[in-house]
């Protein structure tokens, strides 16, 4: 296929989009009328001409072989004129003018291991990152992660459960934060605890050191001549472990098979649905890695979503609920514990003081 | 003959009702030996808690600064396969539509070049092709771009934008986010495959409030839909979910954040104040059949929105109220403010400095000064709280 | 009455409270049942036992002669069984079982020129500072500015005009805040706008250096040289007026005709009824001094609680409505031109911008 | 014979139905010519937009650091009989209830030896003497001293503790204010008279949650009562509010902030689900003879709170969410804590440093630490949301 001759094709772009529309989407783009969810994972849009749209909304690991994207495209040609798309939390969406062609997808889509679900108030997949699969910088894993807590969590994603609304769970492997987890209703967040182990033999050779001082967020790294050779030296106490200096400098590497772990963070939101996007907050501040299947990390997760399903109200995020019903509640019905490490002691904290007499007076006995 | 691994903890992946990730390597491992080396490492960090990829090195396609992260593995010898193990972020289609006969293209070219192991997609979007060696990184791109591929974005650079799938599949977009994405895209070309800027910025496009791309929690600009006039109300379908048994004063009326509806339980009736609505979508996105976004519809466009990383984590800031960015003159003055802002971030920005944090730490007044933008309301949750005001003389004179 | 062979009394703190309490208070001490408010300015407490407990309240302009004082004590013992009592804002209350008595109060006092009247949903004295009256680091008047803003609002005090909720104005005359205005409903403040003019000559005697320069919240001072003398140096564009280096050094006055004004805030609120305490928010950042009248000021507290008054629901503080409808919608009803000033640039500024697409379009017209 | 100054602009200030303070100082003027020159100086303020009083100097009665403001005028020469104007703070008696006679007592002290002139209170509480010379500061004193009377805080010390009126005039008290504010006053007379600390430390005591003594934005300790049982509901009269044309549902249910009121119209019953109540008082406040506090009452313990000088303004924060303060043993514990608190101030403190600042400037976990309580969510009203956390390494390896 690669021609020698060929001109060397440089900014083009991706190319257009619509040549990648199914025929209805184009006749009917901007004039969708309402949606309707079917049935779990399945949802038909209905447009001002009476055209219909299913989509029928499949679980994805994101991590994919070219052998199941093949297969994804057998089954899209098949059932939808050889069209489908990819969501922004990565599941795969197979949409049909033919109400008929939902369960033959379905099944099939199953077959080849991929469930319908994710619709809804329900837990779809979790946004996240490459783990040990692909970065240096990782402090858990993402996949291994991800398939451990969704398998335990299936049962919110098909439909079996009900919840009061969307809960959106997201991990990354780092501080980095590719999964973007800060705004998530259940972030799941790979963490160092111990300071980076600096490589002074060979710093001063593939790192800038006044570069690698100012990339510390609290100041703790500050220059020093180790064994004669100039390197620096990290302020133990000031360090809060978030290995921007290893981004910056690889002589400068914190992962370490006993001190990484999880955190787990609660109660963001991005959409501005009712209340308006906020930040999640820290649930439980470190969890020991545990491959393969993380279970402290899946029952912690769980405990969170049981709750909530529990004791929310309609349509209430877990943000959302807990704003209703006040910290002091969160953690004494999950049973974790409330610790030093839950108090913010970096640049706002101070507004993240309970600084009212708004309290409620646990346990409620009447 | 490649190495067989034994894996009984990745095995352990295979299990349950989640399609495996681990399923998806051992596919591609029967075709690629890379992919057996990946196993095999992954087996290794799963007993060792511990990952083995180095920090990566500068690796590219020529003229290109941006699109490839350059991995290595910290023991080649033992998984020689994988000493090299880079990826390429293939820039996807907006909104991530595909035909079949374009993915099949993508998946002879990976088959071609690389692992065979792909993200569809990576969180920024891109369609990742997960491993290959530094010698496949030109063939793959030149093969890319004869079939219409383009590289996605990496470094200080503009990163690859995307866009909820708006018009395309959704009632309730407020602009066309595929057009106005794709076209921001096309516009920043340069900009995206060269890294000049302090640090990356990235584009995203949500066609309502509702933000299915998670816009305002990670893009530099959020590109947010909204709309004007009254929400447009379907009185029959209201009453329709009324009678399908909806508690619509609860849930709805009682949710709304700005308490600007009432609902009359005899008549059924659903009365807005749109003078009030702050266009948080909620009452919509409960009522789908009756209500609706008004007519005079465009985008919030917000500023700022990062990762923790290094002053923590931010949201986007509301720069302008409403824009109507499928017209094409108000586009262009939108694109010139951006080039404006870039200037200034460019010229005072600190290295790895977002232009959030840049913001933050110049004063935001002082930043539309510089990009010649007026203060307004809509910009701040609240004025000022504390009485540090920084009067300036020539100001006071007017008074 | 001083007997110079008397032991000399330190320590003793106030005289007991309980001596000053009226009989009826103190059988019914701890037991009082419900309140109603019968009139404007007046209130009856009902206690368990079914005693009455007649309250007025009367308007004080808090800096109080002798003779007034003497004159409250007069009208305290004709129909108050000699008690009387000041309120957290420095209103005089008089109370009585007696329901009898509270005409010839309110008549009485209103004839030494205290009107009855703040008690509910209205405007009550305005709690102040010094200002030119005894303080060195004015930069407006306070006693003043009150007669003048309470004049101006007296109908909102009496009861002729009637209000949502309670509004709380205060007044301190620099940034000190000794009227702790920080969380009023409407605040005035004192502001200087151009930095300390530096007694190079002087400073060194009277202050510390190494003390000056650290009180700076803006780190703008730093020592210099000046005519050979040691002294400091002002970083101009660092500086925001605050006058806490003159508080430390009063070798660093601000204190200027032209330059002094006064700024407004709005919408803080102390109870925890309803929403949690909150604070003030900038209104109009600079109104020069326009004594004796300052009609500017007057004007614009006006505007806004004619503003407040025509647009909120019941119980709705400023504050509290301005949550609501938003500060777009504020300004635009007040007419107050919104500018950099507003915009927040101190320490947790960015928490002050708008994070969300909850906007309201304005102007509205259906 | 006394200078007549012409106060036109002053003048100005006596009209109007307000009760003017410029009145006040002309009666004080018949008796004292200190009150004129005061009227001549503050016209010539009025005239010029200026103070004239210069930075205090220090001075005070024996033995006792705080308790008087000095105060100069900068025109001594114009004005000779206010050259020394200093202020005299006197501790009120709690709730600032008084006697006639104790009133007097006041005047005649102050008609001997100083300007005649008060403030019903000061800002803090104090009485306040405005306007006397050095000499006359000992000999005032010690006349207080006799009719029973002491000086309140200034500087860097316990400033004078205050109360709202509470169990005395009523029905919301949660605990006796006045009580514990003069147990506190006499508790600390020591460190009220003469200042020891890094800066002022101050205690207000309000009975409930609407805070009549703005503890909350004031004090160092605030002591804010509070329930932790039921609040009380007296459904007649619920009843007979709603039948008296309240808007039960909309003025009182739609305000409740923890949307835990539930009103059936029919009916006219209320029902609150007490576990979710903040205890904000809102729909007590709006319905006092059908709802009351609970009868588990006591208060929430705050600490921190105070003007913007130097990082900016603060409100205090939860530090006790519930203390049995009338009960003898929980006091003495709590003081404890608070001497507890103050030594690591002290010792800790920079100077001019409020301890909420202090607090903020160490961390709260710190803080808590130090002081040997435990953290609890009540403290804070969320968890840190960025991931910047100090592990202690000890205490992992408990995990
Ligand atoms: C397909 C997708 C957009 C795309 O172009 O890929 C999409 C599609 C729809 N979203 Fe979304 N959302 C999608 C990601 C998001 C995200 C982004 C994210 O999760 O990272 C958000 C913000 C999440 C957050 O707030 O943290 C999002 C917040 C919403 C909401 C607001 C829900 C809320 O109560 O907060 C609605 C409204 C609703 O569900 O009632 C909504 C509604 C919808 C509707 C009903 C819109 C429509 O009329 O077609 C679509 C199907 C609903 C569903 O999934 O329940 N969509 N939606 C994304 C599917 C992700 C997935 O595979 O699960
Ligand atoms: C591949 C991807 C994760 C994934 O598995 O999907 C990724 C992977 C990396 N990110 Fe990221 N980021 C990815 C999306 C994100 C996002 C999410 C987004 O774009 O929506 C974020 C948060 C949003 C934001 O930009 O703030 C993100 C925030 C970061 C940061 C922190 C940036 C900051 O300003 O705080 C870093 C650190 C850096 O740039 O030095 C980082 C750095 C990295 C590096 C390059 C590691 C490094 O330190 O050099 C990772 C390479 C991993 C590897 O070996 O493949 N990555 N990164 C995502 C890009 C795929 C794509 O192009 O589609
Ligand atoms: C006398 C006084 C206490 C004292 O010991 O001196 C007092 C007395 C009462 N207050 Fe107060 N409050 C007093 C200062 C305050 C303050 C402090 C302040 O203003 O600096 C506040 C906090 C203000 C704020 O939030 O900014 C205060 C917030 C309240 C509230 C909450 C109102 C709200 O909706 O936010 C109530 C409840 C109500 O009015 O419904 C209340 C209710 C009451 C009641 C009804 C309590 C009762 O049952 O007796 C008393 C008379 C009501 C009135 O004035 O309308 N009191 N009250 C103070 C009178 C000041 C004055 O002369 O006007
Ligand atoms: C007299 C009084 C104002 C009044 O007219 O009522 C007052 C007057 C002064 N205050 Fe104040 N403060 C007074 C209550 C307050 C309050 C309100 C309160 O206590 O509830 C505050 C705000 C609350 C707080 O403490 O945070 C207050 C915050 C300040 C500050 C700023 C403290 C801070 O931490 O931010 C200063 C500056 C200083 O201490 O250096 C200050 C300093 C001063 C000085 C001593 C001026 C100075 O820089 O040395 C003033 C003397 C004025 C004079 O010539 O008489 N004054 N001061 C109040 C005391 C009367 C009394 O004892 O009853
Ligand atoms: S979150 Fe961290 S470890 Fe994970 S992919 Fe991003 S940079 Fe790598
Ligand atoms: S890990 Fe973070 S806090 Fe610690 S030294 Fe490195 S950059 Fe600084
Ligand atoms: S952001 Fe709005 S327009 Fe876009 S897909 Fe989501 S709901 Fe539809
Ligand atoms: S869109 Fe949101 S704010 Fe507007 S009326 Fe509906 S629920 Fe209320
Ligand atoms: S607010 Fe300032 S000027 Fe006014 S009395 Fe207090 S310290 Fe003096
Ligand atoms: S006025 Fe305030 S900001 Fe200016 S120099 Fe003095 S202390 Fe610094
Ligand atoms: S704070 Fe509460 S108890 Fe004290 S006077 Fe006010 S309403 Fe009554
Ligand atoms: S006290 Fe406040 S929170 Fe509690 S029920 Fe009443 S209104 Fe609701």
């Amino acid at each position: 296929m690669a021609d020698a001759m060929q001109e060397r094709l440089t900014d083009i772009g991706p190319p257009n989009y619509e040549q990648f529309l199914h025929p209805v989407i184009k006749k009917n783009y901007g004039q969708w009328k309402y949606h309707e969810i079917v049935e779990p994972g399945v949802m038909v849009h209905v447009a001002e001409s009476g055209d219909e749209l299913y989509t029928v909304r499949v679980a994805s690991p994101r991590l994919m072989s070219t052998t199941k994207i093949r297969q994804f495209a057998d089954i899209a040609e098949k059932y939808c004129d050889g069209h489908m798309r990819f969501t922004s939390r990565h599941n795969a969406e197979f949409m049909t003018p033919n109400k008929g062609n939902v369960a033959k997808l379905k099944e099939e889509l199953l077959a080849i291991g991929h469930p319908a679900g994710g619709i809804g108030p329900a837990i779809t997949s979790i946004v996240h990152t490459q783990g040990w699969v692909h970065c240096h910088s990782a402090a858990t894993d993402a996949s291994g992660v991800v398939k451990c807590v969704m398998d335990d969590l299936f049962e919110y994603f098909n439909g079996e459960k009900k919840l009061p609304g969307k809960c959106r769970i997201a991990l990354a492997c780092c501080l980095n934060m590719c999964g973007a987890v800060h705004c998530s209703d259940i972030a799941i967040l790979g963490v160092h605890t111990k300071p980076p182990r600096i490589d002074h033999a060979n710093l001063n050779k593939i790192c800038e050191i006044p570069n690698l001082s100012a990339s510390c967020p609290t100041a703790a790294i500050r220059p020093a001549t180790v064994n004669g050779v100039p390197s620096v030296e990290v302020i133990q106490e000031n360090c809060m472990f978030c290995a921007n200096c290893y981004t910056v400098c690889p002589a400068m590497p914190l992962n370490d098979p006993d001190s990484d772990g999880i955190s787990i963070w609660v109660g963001g939101k991005v959409s501005n649905a009712r209340s308006e996007p906020k930040f999640s907050k820290l649930a439980i501040p470190f969890i020991p890695n545990n491959p393969p299947r993380w279970p402290e990390v899946t029952e912690a997760i769980r405990t969170i979503v049981e709750v909530w399903a529990d004791n929310a109200r309609p349509y209430e995020r877990i943000g959302e609920w807990i704003d209703r019903v006040g910290w002091p509640r969160f953690f004494r019905l999950t049973g974790f514990e409330f610790k030093k490490e839950h108090v913010d002691d970096f640049k706002h904290a101070g507004l993240s003081f309970k600084r009212s007499a708004h309290i409620t007076h646990e346990p409620w006995e009447e | 003959m490649p190495k067989e691994y034994k894996t009984p903890k990745l095995d352990e992946l295979e299990k349950g009702p989640w399609p495996s990730f681990v399923t998806e390597i051992k596919l591609a491992a029967k075709e690629k030996e890379m992919c057996n080396d990946l196993l095999g490492v992954l087996e290794r960090s799963y007993n060792e808690r511990i990952g083995h990829w180095k920090h990566g090195g500068i690796v590219g396609v020529m003229g290109y600064g941006g699109g490839v992260i350059g991995r290595y593995i910290d023991v080649p010898e033992e998984f020689p396969n994988i000493s090299h193990f880079h990826t390429i972020r293939v820039n996807m289609p907006t909104g991530w539509f595909y035909t079949s006969e374009a993915l099949r293209t993508l998946c002879d070219i990976w088959d071609r070049h690389g692992s065979g192991l792909t993200n569809m997609h990576g969180s920024t979007g891109d369609i990742i092709f997960l491993g290959t060696t530094t010698d496949e990184l030109e063939p793959t791109f030149s093969e890319l771009t004869q079939a219409g591929f383009d590289l996605g974005g990496s470094g200080s650079d503009v990163r690859t934008p995307s866009a909820c799938c708006g018009p395309a599949r959704c009632e309730w977009a407020c602009y066309d986010t595929l057009k106005a994405c794709y076209d921001v895209t096309m516009k920043y070309q340069d900009e995206l495959h060269r890294p000049a800027f302090p640090y990356k910025w990235k584009f995203k496009f949500s066609g309502c409030p509702n933000d299915c791309v998670a816009a305002i929690a990670r893009a530099d600009i959020s590109v947010i839909g909204t709309w004007r006039d009254a929400i447009k109300v379907d009185a029959a379908e209201v009453k329709n979910y009324a009678d399908a048994g909806m508690d619509i004063f609860n849930d709805v009326v009682l949710n709304c954040p700005a308490k600007c509806m009432k609902f009359d339980h005899e008549s059924k009736t659903l009365e807005i104040d749109n003078a009030d609505c702050r266009r948080c979508m909620h009452c919509i996105n409960a009522m789908p059949k009756a209500l609706r976004p008004g007519d005079d519809k465009g985008a919030t466009i917000l500023i700022g929105a990062k990762a923790p990383i290094v002053e923590g984590a931010l949201l986007s800031s509301v720069l302008i109220p409403f824009l109507n960015i499928d017209d094409e003159e108000e586009r262009e003055d939108w694109f010139d403010l951006i080039e404006e802002m870039q200037d200034v971030w460019c010229e005072e920005g600190k290295n790895r400095e977002r232009v959030g944090e840049f913001i933050q730490r110049v004063g935001m007044g002082n930043f539309l000064e510089a990009v010649g933008v007026e203060p307004i309301p809509e910009m701040v949750a609240y004025p000022r709280d504390n009485p540090y005001i920084f009067f300036e003389t020539d100001e006071e004179e007017e008074e």
